[in-house]
């Protein structure tokens, strides 16, 4: 096998890089500027205006006002928050809750918590394109429903839901709505002046900001019930000293991506993911895009190749610099494939050769040239070895 | 996660392939899994002359079938189905607990193949052994 | 007033400055080592390393295995996360928890939330120096109680409690024993194979690491119900993408924590707190210390002066470039005085002029000179202008 002369990133969906104007508008606050945002001194007040400018930041990323965001220990806490928050909140109004089948499973299995504890969940199937239709929304909801929870777009597909539809399905019934935006926001514009949505979770390393830190949008007028209970910060809402350097990095990576939407940028990212695409299927036989072909996000590419199992696809990958993701069981040492390759009604045996290819602003022509010349030796000389390949 | 051994196999497997006029053929495992190897034997005088393997599956399942494959090589029928999923996982290094599976199905096609080989016999002094079976149900 | 000409932050209690070394380590998780934990590729399994690295040092710092060991998005949060989830592993052995009176807001509005939710809260009292004593703990225990709560020291008054004993009592009950860290942990030596602790909260920030990432040390067999649900990061104790770099920053905190307490470092901290204690009631009349005057924080130093206020206080303090803290009603901007000034019996009038001056390993004879140069002259002048200040 050839010698490695390249690293391709092209996992963007699983994590991205923070980027130098970010790192450079937190590296202040870890020495210098380090203070508590709670104390009153100068180094406290210095903290908070840092804190306040990046709630605007983020506010102005989604059309919010300030004071409807609340900074997160990270989206899977942020989807704690908002769906256990409102379960509580609502209890006495009512116990059912409606979400789809492909979800992130800090939405899943908090649903599933909450069945455990005396709420009804209800599980909205999608169809093959892992789209959740919305008559099956409006069938669902019943006079005792509290909260929707549907995801703005799947990271295993890249699937966008359409969230104006579903939304407002929810505004006329008057049950609230929460979306996990967390592969969504930054990449596709999001208003929720514009748009019916009550709560949504972004997160900050899904944008070239930091790891473990996230945001909750709570629409104004929204009561929810704390989980972390404290000192009080972030309007009692998520309590904890803030984590001040990676709010800022949350607050520069927001910025950045507002101006990457004005500019147009994704879709210089999804011509360049189209040419992926339609390379792979053009060169590779036995190979399926999965998820939607136009309603995905725009750095989002999946598929399954027929015969061979996504483990070992990736790890021949990795070893050519090439860094994938898959959501066969094999990776994640699981009986079952990922629940979202299922649930779009893939066979198992199908659903084991998964590949996620996710570009990111910083991918050019020259990686994608790569994974193309790469990609199809790689399928093939598994393909030689398995006792399913078909052979020439 | 993986042991370099066990990269190294899984990046140059060795004896991948099909013998056509295989004395002894065994498939274990389930597509449904995502796990399926298929090993091919040749045999003179009951000694494994040549083996090759086919395997749907994993980084492990396929190191641990080019490794079952050497291990076996040259041996008597006897000692091959000594070989056992803990002499293929130690040859390779060790393997994560999750993958322990994977050797598990390489012990497991290599006695589905000598069934196989001396069923055509007409030699049946071993219980065949369940193949098609998901080895992590 | 004499013109600014010295930084002084005397408020480690609320916050450390991010030390060099930590800083060091943790930049390489940004922009370049960025991978997320739970990727199989190359970057995937450079950031699980650093993470399994952290896991070690941390646990090191309070002898414990690494398995033991949860990382989580702060010390509020790993308080939630163990109160919370003992209660609902519990819940069916018994619904009565013990806590004390001045433990930090995330135990106690922890424990008045379940309050609230059906469990049965006791609140144990202290003498005037802020210990819990241990006969008040063996009373108050019952057939029902699933869980002690009661921290390790007290972040307003600086109090070590008696740990040993208080555990010894739990364990003699068979019952469970946590204890919030926070202040204590890389500040004074502990060691949980010979302490009687089954869970233990610790805070990366309050000893130069960063903000926003906390541990939770949980002894083996221990079992919790969790309370940030999905992926089952954190052996499914806390779910979400690994803040990478805060971790590995926690890391290298503890692991320099762990050096400096073993070369008996914090002991000149204590030595340079006893020179600010005795300089401070010395020179200044009518002042007391708050907490116990050995068992405390060695970097801890707090006080009441009467006659005036904390705001005014500190914000004259801050006007000459010191920082530092108080629990009086006016800085919080609530009616009450600290709830633990108050439980340690002082009346209202004199709670409200308290003062919190705490100690960094930086910090030197001359930030102890210029305090004791002026702290004076500010309490002078604001009793001046004190309706009640004796004047001379
Ligand atoms: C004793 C104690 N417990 C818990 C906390 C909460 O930690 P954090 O603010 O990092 O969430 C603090 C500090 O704020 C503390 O001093
Ligand atoms: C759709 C979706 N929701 C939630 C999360 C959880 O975010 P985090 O891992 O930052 O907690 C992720 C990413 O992991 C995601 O892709
Ligand atoms: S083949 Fe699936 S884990 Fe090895
Ligand atoms: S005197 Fe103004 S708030 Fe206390």
């Amino acid at each position: 096998m050839q010698t490695m002369n390249r690293f391709v990133y092209l996992d963007h969906s699983a994590t991205t890089p923070v980027d130098q104007k970010v790192l450079e508008a937190m590296l202040p606050f870890f020495s210098m500027d380090f203070g508590n945002p709670n104390s009153l001194h100068a180094w406290g007040r210095k903290a908070r205006q840092a804190v306040d400018q990046a709630r605007d930041e983020v506010s102005r990323l989604i059309n919010a006002e300030p004071s409807e965001i609340i900074f997160t220990g990270g989206g899977s806490e942020a989807d704690n928050i908002a769906i256990k928050g409102v379960a509580l909140a609502k209890k006495d109004k009512g116990r059912h809750i409606i979400t789809s089948a492909i979800e992130h499973h800090a939405v899943l299995d908090t649903c599933k918590w909450l069945e455990k504890e005396g709420f009804d969940i209800t599980i909205l199937p999608v169809d093959e394109y892992g789209t959740i239709r919305p008559e099956e929304l409006r069938k669902a909801i019943r006079p005792d429903t509290i909260l929707v929870t549907i995801h703005f777009a799947n990271n295993e597909i890249g699937t966008v839901q359409p969230i104006e539809q579903l939304g407002n399905i929810c505004r006329e019934q008057d049950v609230l709505f929460h979306t996990d935006a967390v592969q969504a926001a930054g990449h596709i514009p999001i208003d929720v002046k514009k748009l019916p949505i009550d709560l949504m979770t972004m997160a900050a390393h899904k944008m070239y900001g930091p790891k473990g830190v996230g945001a909750l949008y709570i629409k104004k007028g929204v009561k929810i019930v704390p989980l972390i209970h404290g000192g009080g910060q972030e309007r009692g809402l998520r309590s904890g000293t803030e984590n001040t350097a990676g709010i800022v990095g949350f607050g520069k990576a927001a910025a950045l991506a507002s101006d990457r939407l004005a500019k147009g940028e994704p879709e210089k990212e999804r011509n360049l993911r189209d040419r992926l695409i339609d390379g792979i299927l053009e060169k590779i036989e036995d190979a399926m895009l999965t998820g939607h072909r136009t309603e995905r996000l725009p750095f989002h590419a999946s598929f399954c190749f027929h015969y061979i199992e996504g483990e070992s696809l990736l790890l021949r990958l990795d070893a050519l610099g090439i860094g994938a993701s898959s959501g066969s069981a094999c990776t994640s040492g699981s009986l079952e494939p990922s629940h979202v390759l299922l649930a779009i009604g893939l066979p198992h045996e199908i659903a084991h050769g998964s590949l996620r290819l996710t570009l990111g602003k910083d991918t050019s022509e020259e990686d994608i040239d790569y994974v193309l010349e790469n990609l199809p030796k790689v399928v093939e000389s598994l393909r030689v070895m398995s006792p399913y390949g078909k052979r020439g | 996660m993986y042991t370099e051994k066990l990269m190294q196999l899984f990046m140059n497997p060795k004896n991948v392939g099909r013998i056509e006029d295989a004395d002894g053929i065994g498939e274990v495992g389930n597509p449904v899994c995502g796990d399926v190897m298929k090993i091919y034997l040749k045999i003179e005088d009951d000694r494994i002359v040549d083996v090759k393997f086919e395997t749907f599956g994993c980084a492990a399942a396929i190191a641990t079938s080019s490794m079952v494959t050497e291990l076996v090589k040259g041996k008597t029928i006897e000692e091959a189905l000594k070989v056992s999923n803990k002499d293929v996982a130690e040859a390779l290094g060790g393997l994560p607990p999750q993958k322990v599976h994977c050797s598990l199905l390489a012990e497991e096609g290599i006695k589905a193949a000598v069934d196989d080989y001396l069923a055509k016999k007409g030699n049946t002094k071993r219980e065949a052994s369940e193949t098609k079976q998901c080895a992590k149900a």
